[in-house]
């Protein structure tokens, strides 16, 4: 059997992820997360002084802090298998790689294995966030010299 | 799609709730009392749902909540607002704010009945907060 | 308030609906899609298209991974605006991102007292 | 490709160990122990994987009451990073050993080395076998173990367990290995780490077929032909090809895969199990069990490997699979 002819067969046979309710499950798991986001966000507004300007730091942070309870119980795994996208895009997807890796590597010892492989993961979304960053905050400066548009 | 079963009534009474929340849309605390100048002024622009104003002296806290649909122009609102405010009253010291924590705290200056020596004091401390960055 | 819920819901819903599709249409990694959506949220900063929809949406913006880029655009904006060019480069964490520092904090924490199980229920 | 063994060596008897999970595995009740504790006591998932090997081979060897010093080699291998696991292990069993990498595949080429070296008069007693330990295989091969990515309806589930097999000369009732093909290094250009099935299928079609054709067989002269762990949509491409081959479906009854079966159709696992530890434990315990009860006189065993590593996944490699089998046959 030639190649091409495996490969026309491998189309056929491989079943194609189910779009629609992969996209439905996305939605509402994450959608969820975000609900529950702007409770936390309510909460420290009511009871912190933060205002709605504000209060996305601790909202964020205590979103990772529910993350790392979930990854070291195995129940994340669970719900990235359900959500895909849903439970990886929010900022709880992020502490989920980030934090699964040093979970992970903490037989390596807490330097090598924790320290070098934290961000195994999660790396390339710090990378591409600081790099992005930087050439739209550079490219706006530019704009704003030449006098195209105003900050 | 069991799912969509379950959250779509969710949100359906979730907006209905919303409905029901209806309380008071203006209020005004402290001296000098000049409440249906100022409820005149914010009445004129369309967009805000809630109003509660603390005056004290010369100062005068206006916390606002617009409107959800136009929620995502608040920052202009915001200083549109505050704008308007400025040229009706030149002589005071007025700060518009359309942050919700600054709103919930002027409900609760309201609601403790916070006396007027006091009064100066929290005006200040909210200015600040609302001021900070993230 | 409950609208800001039902709109946190929605527009965090759409985000993940995004990352779904780039990763089932699009044939994506993980690590792809979410690099992918942290350059679309530093762009939509750049354009100032960004904090409109915090504004709208609280935690529906600010939770999905795309704040992460909004902010740190934002934190370079905002110092090149103050100190010009040099600022481009010393502002990005100047409005910090706590998701970094709260990832690296609760991972050193998990490491430590957690251990990886291959369960599946 | 086909060697025939003059003297067919005797598969004496297999040691199977496998972990928590794979209680629920419809082979469980064939593996001589089924572990709780997915790191054996250990402290790290390859230290627990190292202590299933060995207890693997001694299970083995105390079915033919010997001890570690009456067996002359130790063929094996498992698919952690330089195979620190079945090397440590060999450290411990103090046999004479080779480490043998050919991932997936690895249960059936280590069977036959080994079988070679009692052919050669070299050994009397060898052990050979393969392994692999869920955690520490998915740590290197794809993500940490809690990490929440989404896995394909085409994914695997990389089995816990290891299988050794007690290799000697031949006896009448034993179970016999008659031949043997070393398959070729195929790349039909499958690209998908979640979709070993897909990779792996040309390389058994292609073993399946040169050794029928060089032993001058058919299909219908084995009462059973057992692929590694291509899983369900694996087998169902193999299938494929052989029917555009010309083969009647119903020939291809008897046509299986220990991945495919191995945790039954429970949707949690996809598409079925993988590992270098699935065949070698369906070959170790189920089949030779069968074998010697009688319900199989002629088997064609097909272990399967992925020879990728992450890097070459990553460097936009193509998956190049191997395939080898044994030919078993029973008086």
């Amino acid at each position: 059997m030639e190649k091409e002819q495996y490969q026309q067969l491998e189309q056929n046979v491989t079943p194609k992820p189910p779009y629609l309710k992969n996209v439905a499950k996305a939605f509402f798991v994450g959608g969820f997360i975000c609900a529950i986001g702007q409770a936390v966000s309510l909460f420290y507004m009511i009871f912190f002084n933060f205002t709605e300007a504000t209060a996305g730091n601790p909202t964020v942070a205590t979103m990772v802090f529910f993350a790392m309870i979930l990854t070291g119980l195995g129940l994340y795994k669970r719900i990235g298998q359900f959500a895909g996208a849903g439970s990886a895009v929010p900022v709880t997807g992020f502490g989920n790689a980030v934090i699964s890796a040093a979970i992970e590597h903490r037989s390596e010892g807490v330097v090598l294995g924790v320290g070098g492989n934290l961000f195994k993961l999660a790396g390339s979304v710090v990378l591409f966030g600081v790099v992005s960053a930087f050439f739209v905050a550079l490219i706006k400066y530019i704009l704003v010299t030449i006098g195209v548009v105003s900050w | 799609m069991r799912l969509l079963g379950i959250t779509l009534p969710l949100l359906a009474v979730l907006m209905l709730l919303n409905g029901c929340a209806e309380k008071e849309k203006f209020i005004v605390y402290g001296s000098p009392q000049n409440e249906g100048e100022v409820e005149a002024l914010i009445k004129e622009e369309d967009f805000v749902d809630r109003t509660t104003v603390i005056q004290y002296d010369d100062s005068m806290l206006v916390a606002v909540q617009i409107k959800p649909w136009d929620k995502w122009k608040k920052a202009k609102l915001e200083k549109k607002l505050q704008k308007k405010f400025d040229k009706k009253y030149p002589n005071k010291d007025v700060f518009v704010s359309a942050d919700y924590k600054i709103f919930y705290e002027a409900n609760k200056i309201k609601k403790d009945q916070i006396e007027d020596n006091k009064l100066s004091d929290k005006i200040t401390e909210l200015i600040k907060l609302a001021k900070e960055e993230t | 308030m409950v609208m800001t819920f039902v709109f946190a819901f929605i527009i965090g819903g759409i985000i993940c609906v995004i990352g779904q599709l780039l990763m089932d249409v699009g044939n994506l990694t993980p690590a792809h899609t979410l690099s992918t959506l942290v350059v679309l949220g530093a762009i939509l900063d750049g354009m100032g298209l960004y904090e409109p929809l915090i504004d709208f949406a609280g935690a529906g913006a600010t939770v999905p991974i795309t704040s992460f880029g909004n902010s740190l655009t934002h934190g370079a904006m905002a110092e090149a605006e103050k100190h010009g060019l040099v600022g481009v480069l010393t502002g990005m964490f100047e409005v910090t991102s706590s998701g970094i520092s709260a990832a690296i904090v609760f991972g050193f924490i998990g490491a430590l007292i957690f251990k990886p199980k291959g369960n599946i229920d | 490709m086909v060697i025939v063994f003059q003297s067919k060596p005797s598969l004496l008897a297999g040691g199977v160990v496998a972990g928590p999970l794979e209680n629920r595995s419809v082979f469980s009740q064939y593996f001589d122990a089924v572990y709780d504790d997915e790191r054996w006591q250990m402290k790290t998932n390859e230290q627990g994987h190292r202590k299933m090997i060995e207890e693997a081979c001694e299970f083995a060897m105390k079915k033919m009451n010997i001890q570690n010093g009456d067996v002359e080699y130790l063929m094996g291998g498992d698919l952690v990073n330089q195979m620190t696991p079945t090397n440590f292990a060999a450290r411990d069993l103090a046999i004479p050993f080779i480490g043998l990498f050919s991932a997936c595949a690895t249960s059936v080429s280590s069977v036959i080395i080994a079988c070679l070296l009692t052919e050669l008069g070299a050994a009397n007693f060898s052990l050979a076998g393969a392994s692999s330990q869920h955690n520490s295989i998915e740590r290197q091969f794809r993500y940490p173990i809690n990490y929440g990515a989404q896995k394909p309806q085409t994914a695997q589930w990389t089995v816990t367990a290891a299988g050794y097999a007690l290799i000697g000369k031949h006896r009448e009732e034993y179970p016999s290995i008659e031949a043997a093909t070393i398959g070729k290094s195929i790349d039909y250009g499958m690209d998908d780490p979640f979709h070993m099935g897909a990779a792996m299928a040309p390389a058994a079609f292609q073993t399946i077929q040169a050794h029928l054709e060089q032993r001058n067989q058919k299909i219908y002269h084995y009462d059973l032909i057992l692929t590694g762990d291509l899983g369900q949509l694996g087998l169902k491409l193999l299938k494929g090809m052989f029917v555009e081959n010309g083969v009647k479906n119903e020939e291809l009854t008897f046509l299986r895969d220990a991945g495919a079966e191995f945790y039954g159709q429970d949707e949690a696992f996809q598409s079925g199990a993988s590992g270098a530890g699935c065949s070698a434990a369906v070959f170790f315990s189920y089949v030779l069990q069968q074998m010697r009860a009688g319900s199989y006189k002629r088997v064609l065993l097909v272990a399967t490997g992925a020879l990728l590593s992450p890097l070459s996944y990553q460097q936009g490699e193509t998956i190049p699979c191997t395939a080898h089998a044994i030919e078993i046959t029973m008086k």
